[in-house]
This record gives structure tokens, sequence and C-alpha cells, in this order.
């Protein structure tokens, strides 16, 4: 009971913030949205018993990401007004209704597979032995850093470029 | 797990709608009379040491913050893989020391790149 | 509001010009303290409620202070808030930048026309309520520059001042009891007068 | 209060998601109150602490006209700031400048939720206390930078962007500084790492209790970087178009997260509740008061930083250290998990002495002028 209320008002949240992120003319007021976004989703990924997703989404999107989209947007310098209007308006619509119909075509005719056991209780241990432990995901890992070394580069060569 | 964390968001409540409170009881004097508001012109624009301000507040910034907000980033993303590591690494032996040094590793060379390059000064 | 966009530091300069010619225009006369313009019959049947001693206890007992100090007077607050003499001991070490913290704002020294309009200003942004006190002969009537052309002759020609300290500079026990009679203004007011 | 406490202890083991019963709602409401009333009162003591403590530092006398021993001048401070007019600048994006203290404030009290006060009794005893910790303290950055940009000053927002990369900067060394405790502890729980330390952490880890305390002194923006009220350059810090109670709501958030990361410190360094003969909340609290005057100390004895020593420092000093503790911490307990504490102390003691010797002679001190 308790379950579906949480679920549905971290949803609604969730779906109207992001509605409010497409509508929104003053590009810091979207971004501050965007970040209500992101907790309403580590709401529901708690509500899934998946706590340490919940965390990390918390840290990387609204501790990172968002002070990264915000930094950005001091660098544009129209801040209030946005995007000027262009013609493109009546595409964007058609795809994006396609899309959003594909979507919820396939989330509907999935035949999702639903767990019987209980959620595991402290969620970090388990995954530590899935990612580093016997077999792990060792390589997987390496590229992972590898990603990351190409991302601090990158963000030295933008900076030199100035 | 689940009701520890309908703890945590009914605080949430708690503790927004104390905040909420605490930044609307002027409001609620002013209707009394002890919150003195007498508004004028000057009074609401903004205080640069007693100058007027000239031209726009909200323009761009230096790309320098962008730099820090993308290392963040890739710190924090290592930090996802360091935490379940800490937690487990009794049960996970030495074995698992190479995968995280090594991991740190790579990042390493960017981080002495970065130091060598001069991108850490701040300028 | 508007938001002037001067391109050349010649406008600035001109805005600023007009702007000292009007003040110096505009203010030929002292201005009256606020609770002066009230009718004598008035001011002795004002009675202080319960409410009134909490908050003028409340707010004599943290007068903060705005940092704009515009001459040498301002040696005599420094040695006030330091060790010696210890304006801390009534809650008022919270120095503020910014008027809209700042209860109070100690016209330390010379004002000339040149800075009026800036001290004119950042009073009127300090947040109600709000008390001034005039330290040192320049500032009670411009001292032994009252002649002077670039001088004001006295702050209370922009602003209302509540206590005057004489003295050139007045040494920090006259500033302390120049505080000391400020506080004693604070709790006489009554918030019904306003 | 001590048996309220222990009324929650009772209540609290493993709560059922069905029960959402009378126990449920007196366990929220003792803990809830309990913590922000707390939290309250210890502002308002801590103000006056540190008021009269850095007077005694630079031989003063501090605040004693209001009240006994000037004991209610922070009453006094909260009557007249409650009565002050409020502002709210013609130009600013008003929605965002009320949105902004709220924002600041609520982050920082959520924090004391996973902080236990005795065994057990604790709001909600998460699996992930510790991450719980970092996210939440993550979200403190975005309060500042709202209140900057919203009041439409040049000061303010010049202040709030230099606040955001500070905190940035400084958040990982936070972060990883904890990582050390991890090991050690096996938990991510704020119960369990207290419960693990029969040696307090900070004999075990005073290489991670450096960083650690260094790290969070930035986050909060205390002496010695204090960069964003630097008066001399930024006039006030991102609050300066702030008056009367939003302007004390950032005023009591800065004091909130003081205290709040001294309870991290002890809690996760010193022990937390425990301690012989005392009951526990009394000994959490003494640890507080301990870490919070250690700061006060610091705040009256160190001069402010210059923006790039400031960066310099988290960046090419704390994050390296970091990273080097956590390789020897996990090479101590995964290689030899018999090790004795004194002699896994000792070693990161000498880490930590070796590296400042060696950067010391890395860095001088001068240096070039730099440019906002």
């Amino acid at each position: 009971m308790g379950l579906q209320i949480a679920f549905w008002v971290l949803a609604l949240i969730a779906v109207g913030s992001s509605a409010g992120v497409i509508l929104q003319k003053n590009l810091f007021r979207a971004a501050l949205l965007l970040v209500v976004c992101f907790l309403a989703s580590a709401g529901i990924f708690v509500t899934l018993s998946a706590d340490f997703l919940a965390a990390v989404q918390v840290i990387i999107n609204v501790g990172a990401v968002a002070i990264l989209i915000i930094m950005s947007i001091m660098l544009t310098r129209e801040v209030t007004r946005g995007s000027p209007s262009n013609r493109l308006g009546a595409p964007a619509f058609v795809i994006s209704a396609l899309i959003v119909f594909i979507l919820v075509f396939s989330i509907l005719t999935t035949a999702w597979p639903i767990s019987g056991a209980e959620p595991a209780q402290p969620t970090t241990s388990v995954l530590a032995q899935i990612l580093i432990g016997d077999p792990g995901f060792i390589l997987i890992i390496q590229m992972s850093a590898i990603l990351l070394l190409s991302t601090i580069i990158g963000a030295i060569v933008l900076m030199k470029e100035k | 797990m689940l009701s520890e964390f309908s703890l945590i968001a009914l605080f949430i409540l708690i503790v927004m709608g104390f905040a909420t409170t605490l930044v609307l009881i002027p409001q609620a004097l002013k209707k009394i009379g002890i919150v003195p508001s007498k508004p004028s012109e000057v009074k609401y624009e903004p205080y640069e040491c007693g100058l007027e301000t000239i031209g726009e507040t909200w323009v761009q910034f230096k790309i320098r913050y962008y730099f820090y907000a993308l290392l963040l980033i890739t710190l924090d993303i290592t930090v996802i893989f360091l935490y379940p590591w800490a937690v487990e690494l009794k049960n996970l032996g030495s074995s698992s020391l190479g995968v995280i040094f090594s991991f740190i590793g790579i990042l390493a060379v960017g981080y002495i790149y970065a130091w060598r390059k001069g991108a850490l000064e701040w300028k | 509001m508007e938001i002037r966009t001067d391109s050349t530091s010649l406008d600035i300069d001109r805005h600023e010009g007009n702007l000292i010619k009007e003040l110096r225009s505009s203010s030929t006369k002292p201005v009256t303290e606020p609770s002066g313009w009230l009718s004598e019959d008035l001011k002795r049947n004002i009675f202080l409620t319960t409410v009134d001693n909490v908050l003028n206890w409340g707010r004599k007992s943290s007068l903060w202070t705005e940092t704009a100090f515009t001459a040498c007077c301002t040696f005599e607050f420094i040695s006030l808030s330091s060790s010696r003499f210890d304006i801390a001991r009534f809650g008022m070490e919270v120095l503020r930048s910014s008027p809209r913290h700042a209860d109070l704002i100690i016209t330390a020294g010379t004002l000339t026309w040149k800075m009026a309009p800036q001290i004119k200003r950042v009073y009127e942004q300090m947040a109600e309520p709000k008390w001034v006190i005039a330290m040192g002969a320049c500032g009670i009537t411009g001292g032994i520059f009252a002649d002077s052309y670039s001088v004001v002759p006295g702050y209370n020609r922009i602003l209302p001042i509540d206590v005057y300290i004489p003295g050139c500079p007045p040494r920090p026990e006259a500033l302390l009891a120049g505080i000391e009679l400020l506080r004693k203004k604070v709790e006489k007011r009554s918030f019904l007068q306003g | 209060m001590p048996e309220l406490i222990t009324v929650g202890a009772a209540i609290s083991p493993n709560l059922p998601w069905s029960d959402w019963q009378f126990g449920f709602w007196i366990h929220l409401l003792i803990f809830g109150i309990g913590i922000i009333s707390l939290l309250l009162g210890s502002v308002i003591i801590f103000i006056w602490l540190e008021r009269r403590l850095v007077g005694r530092f630079q031989r003063r006398l501090g605040p004693n006209r209001a009240g006994p021993l000037g004991l209610l001048q922070s009453v006094a401070d909260v009557i007249k700031i409650l009565t002050k007019e409020d502002i709210v600048p013609s130009r600013a994006d008003k929605l965002i400048f009320w949105i902004a203290p709220i924002v600041a404030f609520t982050p920082v009290v959520l924090m004391l939720a996973v902080v236990p006060v005795a065994d057990g009794a604790l709001l909600a005893d998460l699996n992930i206390g510790i991450l719980f910790v970092i996210a939440i303290s993550s979200i403190t950055a975005l309060g500042v930078f709202m209140a900057g940009w919203a009041s439409y000053n040049k000061y303010s927002i010049l202040s709030a962007m230099r606040t955001v990369a500070q905190l940035v900067s400084y958040e990982m060394p936070l972060i990883l500084s904890m990582v050390g405790v991890v090991i050690i502890a096996g938990s991510l729980s704020l119960n369990d790492i207290v419960k693990t330390q029969t040696v307090p952490f900070i004999v075990l880890q005073p290489a991670g209790f450096f960083i650690f305390f260094i790290a969070s002194l930035a986050e909060i923006n205390r002496t010695p970087f204090d960069l964003l009220e630097a008066d001399s350059e930024l006039v006030a810090g991102y609050n300066i178009e702030y008056s009367g109670m939003k302007f004390a709501t950032f005023y009591l958030t800065e004091y909130c997260e003081a205290i709040v990361l001294s309870t991290l410190a002890a809690t996760i360094f010193l022990g937390g509740w425990q301690g012989p003969w005392l009951p526990p909340i009394v000994w959490l609290l003494l640890k507080i008061g301990i870490v919070f005057c250690f700061i006060v100390w610091i705040r009256s004895t160190l001069p402010r930083l210059r923006i790039d020593q400031v960066m310099g420092f988290a960046w090419k000093f704390l994050l390296p250290l970091a990273i080097l503790n956590i390789f020897v911490t996990s090479i101590f307990v995964a290689l030899w998990p018999e090790t004795p504490a004194w002699l896994m102390g000792l070693t990161n003691l000498a880490i930590l002495v070796a590296y400042i010797l060696f950067w010391s002679k890395l860095f001088k001190p001068g240096g070039k002028a730099v440019a906002v």
C-alpha cells in the first residue's frame, strides 16, 4: 500500500518535472527541474530495493551531472530566454510521438519475468562479489577506467583550446 | 530496508516543512506589523557597494569551472567502484587488490598528464 | 528598474557627475531624525508593551555594523572592536559587508560629495529597522573642512542621524558612550509607532 | 531525553514494512523532532560558544551583556533577525530566490538521520549509511548556487561559482578519506562502523582523519577556506541580497553544517557514542563539542587562503594522499588481516608525516598572483 503511494507520487513528480524541463524557457530553472527528476528516479530505485543504485544516482546525477549542466549553462549567453523557436516543431512532435508509441507498445507487449526471490539485503556486498569477485567483470572495469581516462584527457584538451 | 527509507522520506517532508515555516514566519509577522516593510525602488536594486549596476549579471563564465565539474564526474564514477570493493575487501581477498590498483593506475595516468599540462593550476 | 549599459567610461563619469549635482542641490538642509517629526504630545503617550520590550531587547543586543567607513575615524572603531575595548560584549562584533544584513551604519570620518551618493545608496538599501551614528567632527558638521567645496557639511545632509559623537577623532570610550546612547534609544522604540 | 532514546532504541530494531502502526509513527516523531530540536539547540549554544571562544583567543571577553555570561546572545540575534525587513530584489528570479534557503537547509539536517546516538538508536539504520551522507551532502552545493544565481548580483553569482568549484574539488578527498574506514569496518552503515570501533578509527587512520577534517572544513566553508565570504573581494558571499529570516536560514545552515560535520567526524573517527561510565548520548555530544572547539581554534589561528592555493591544495595535496591512504589500508587488510592496531596506526601516521614533509619541500610560499 505504502509502496504503491510512494511509486505513484515519485512517478508523477518525475514525469511532471521532466515535462517542465522541456517546456521551461529559463535554462537555469529547467536544470533545477532536471535535478528534481533525478531525485524522483532515485526514489523509484529505492522502492525497487536498489538502495546502492539510488545513492549512486544521487551522487553522480545530482552531485556531478547537475553541477556540470549548471556550469555549462553559465557558458551560454541567453540564460533566461532559451533557444529561439524554429520550423522544426511539427516534425519533432511527430518523431517523438512515434518514439513514445514504440516504447509504450514494447513495454506493454513484453512478458516481464518477475523474480520471486527476496531482494538481497546489503546490496553493496552482493554487487562487489559480482563485479570484482570470481569470475567478475574485470576487463569491463578496466575498460571503464580507460573511458574515464579519455574523459579526463578530453577535458584537458577542451580547456587548452581556450 | 524499505521501512527505513520510508522513515527517511517522511523525515524529508518534516524538515522541508520546518524550513518552509522558518522562511514564511516573517510574512505572517508582516501582517501584524512587527516586521517593517518600507519598499523603495533603490532598495530593491542589487547591492554593489553603493554603485549602480552596469550591464547584465547573468553573463558567460569561464570554462575552467566546467573542467572541474567534468573531473568531478570521472572521479565520482571511480568512487562507485571503490565503495563496494571497500565493503567486501575482507571477503574478496588479495586478488581484488590488483583489479582496483590497476583501475586507479589507469586513472593516475590522466591525473599525472593533467598535472604536467598545468590543468590543475587555477588561472 | 532598468539596467544601464554605458559603453564608455566617459558615459559613466557623466552619469556620476549628474548624480552628485542632483544630490548636492537637493540636500541643502539637514535631514531631521525620524522620531523628531513626532509631536511632543505623541512622544509622551507612547507606552511599551511586552512584545516591544522583547523586540527592543533583541534589537539592541545585536546591532550588526555595516562596514561602510569613509575616513580616518575608522581606526578608532577598529580599536573599539579589538581586545582593549571589545565591542563584542554588546554582541556587536559581527561586521557585515552587505547592508541587507546590517542594522547600524557608523559614518566614521569626512564624507566627500564624490562618495555621498554611494553612502546614501548603502543606507537606502539597508533593511529596516536601521540606525545611523555620526562619528567625529567631520561626520557632524564637516569639521575643519566644512567650508570646502568637496566635503559634505555633516552626514545629516543626506542621512537621518540617530546619535552624534563629537571629537576629532572621538576616543573609543566616546564611541562606546555613543553606542550606549543608541542602545537606550533602541529600547524606547515602539513598533506601533513604526 | 535518555528515556526517550531508550524508547526509540526499543522500538527501532528492524521494523517490518507492514508495520504502518503506532511504533513506526512514534519512532518517526521521537527521532524527527529530537534531531531537529537537538540540532537547533546546539546551534544556539555553539554560536555562543564560538563567539566566546574566539573572544578568548583574541584576548577579549566576547558577548556578555545579553543574559548571564551572554548566553542569550544567540536568542537576541534570532529575535532581531526575525523582525528584520524582508527584501526581494526586483530583478531577482523570485521563485528560486525563495526556494534556495529551503534547499540549502534540508540536506544538512537529513545527514543526521543515519547517525546513531546509542546502539541502534537512530532514525533509520541504512545499509548504505556513508553513501547516503555523501549523496545528500552533494545536494548542498545546489542550494548555494541557487541563492547566488537568483539574487541577480554580480558578486553573489561569482561567489556561488567559486563555492561550487571549491565544494566540487574538496568532495573527492572527503569521499576517498572515508574509504579506509569502510575497508576496516567492512560496512557502510554508521551504526556498524561505530560498533566496530573498539579502538577509535582516528588511531588506525590518522591520515584518513586528517584528510576528512581538512576537506570537511572546506566543504562547510570555514576558515581558512571561507573564500565565499571573503569580504575584501566578494562583499558578503552568495547571500548578499538576502535579509531577515531568509539570510538567517543560510546562517543557520552554515552552523548546522559545522555541527553535522563534527558529528560525522565524531561518529566515523572518534568512536561515536562509545565510552565508559557516561550515557552514550553524552559521549557523542562531548565528542561533537570537542571537534567543534577544534574548528573554532583553527578559525582563530589561520588566515584565509587564496583561491588558487585552495584549489591546488585539494587537487595536488589531499587527493594523492587520500589515494595513498586507501592503498596502504587495503594492503594491510587484504594481505595481513591480523595486523595489530598499533602497527597499522603507526604506519599510517608515518606515511602522513613523510608525505607532509615531502610536499612542503615541493611547494613554496608566495607564488604567482592570479586573477579570479
